[in-house]
């Protein structure tokens, strides 16, 4: 299956990139994206567990996906 | 509470913010404003440029308000948040919230921004007066939370 | 701190009010409006008759404002009480405070009113839809405390 | 000596005066001046004790007076 991955702010900076199309095994979690996303260049930057958020809400590493889910890496939060 | 909530990219308007919480059952009518200021750690800044994921902030944003209401039974609340360059006094965040008793709307005002700086995906760089620029990192310490 | 602190007549502008105490150095500004509400104890209103000892009035107001930036360093402060007869959803009270952080502007916003409610001689008579009128006593309790 | 009392709001309505002239004994105190007031017609609905300023400060009822001196007889304040 197929998941899109949004990088903002920092992260977009470190990976130079803002989105990224993965392919993943059927019972891919948000752990399995964030492997697959630390094996990019420029990711060493990244933190080891950064805050994830699939389809616009926060969830665990241990939440699994399905194809076409919207994954996004969620940099410290810093509005107001 | 659609409609309460709104991200912009032109200048907040505190009047019509408060306009739209106004209601003759209110007492108390606080209104909070987020303001760009000229030093922050000791640097001098001279704008931030604010970004988001439009789509989870402008639903965070909404779930805030709606929370809100229910933990504040009788306020109402508008926010807005801005988007795009600000300069030094701009307006980054304006709440109005309204309330027969201002124990409550005092209350209400201070858990919405304690909220949005919690858990709105929006994103501040700083801009200084040397030239260079950094993403501001209030903390990394929420992310466990969130994350539950 | 004069000029920070009147009694008006006319209404009052809460735009004019925060940008007196607007500046580069400011991240949070909090605009506290006191505003005449159409229930009070559960009887209908349909105005409210302000009248102060004026003298007294202005000097306690100057007092509670020269005591506000120096319990909350760095704040700036303007304050507002109208007088005379105001209807429904009319602002009886205006407090602009900015300061650098969020946490000491609500705190001396909150300081503030509450100072205003315990100290400032200032009377209100309510009028009610039955056509009846009453001074508002929100408590004698405070009397023994003020005069020591 | 003389100093002038003033009364406001509910205490204006009570006496039916907004100010009184008093004549007192050259060390007189505020609590004077309150046994003067309360032989006054109205005086009755008046609480016993108070709140009270002497030239626009909050005073005690042992606070010496001098000639000239404006007392007020402050009803419970309801700003804001």
């Amino acid at each position: 299956m197929t998941v899109t991955v949004l990088l903002f702010a920092s992260y977009a900076d470190a990976l130079g990139e803002a989105s990224l199309e993965l392919d993943l095994a059927e019972d891919a979690t948000v752990a399995d994206v964030l492997a697959e996303v630390s094996r990019r260049p420029g990711a060493a930057s990244l933190p080891p567990a950064p805050l994830i958020a699939v389809n616009q809400r926060y969830a665990a590493r241990t939440a699994r996906l399905r194809s076409g889910d919207e994954v996004a890496l969620i940099p410290p939060v810093a509005g107001g | 509470m659609s409609g309460a909530v709104q991200l912009v990219r032109d200048p907040i308007d505190p009047a019509a913010l408060m306009a739209r919480v106004a209601r003759p059952a209110h007492g108390a009518l606080i209104l909070f404003l987020g303001v760009v200021r000229d030093v922050n750690d000791g640097r001098g800044v001279t704008g931030i440029e604010y970004s988001a994921y439009e789509g989870m902030a402008a639903r965070e944003l909404e779930s805030i308000a709606d929370e809100a209401v229910v933990r504040f039974v009788g306020a109402d609340v508008a926010i807005e948040h801005r988007l795009g360059y600000l300069t030094l006094e701009d307006v980054s965040v304006g709440i109005a919230v309204a309330h027969a008793h201002r124990d409550e709307a005092y209350a209400a005002s201070r858990w919405i921004i304690e909220e949005i700086k919690r858990r709105v995906p929006i994103w501040k760089r700083e801009h200084y007066v040397d030239g260079s620029r950094e993403w501001v990192d209030p903390s990394g310490a929420v992310s466990a939370e969130l994350a539950q």
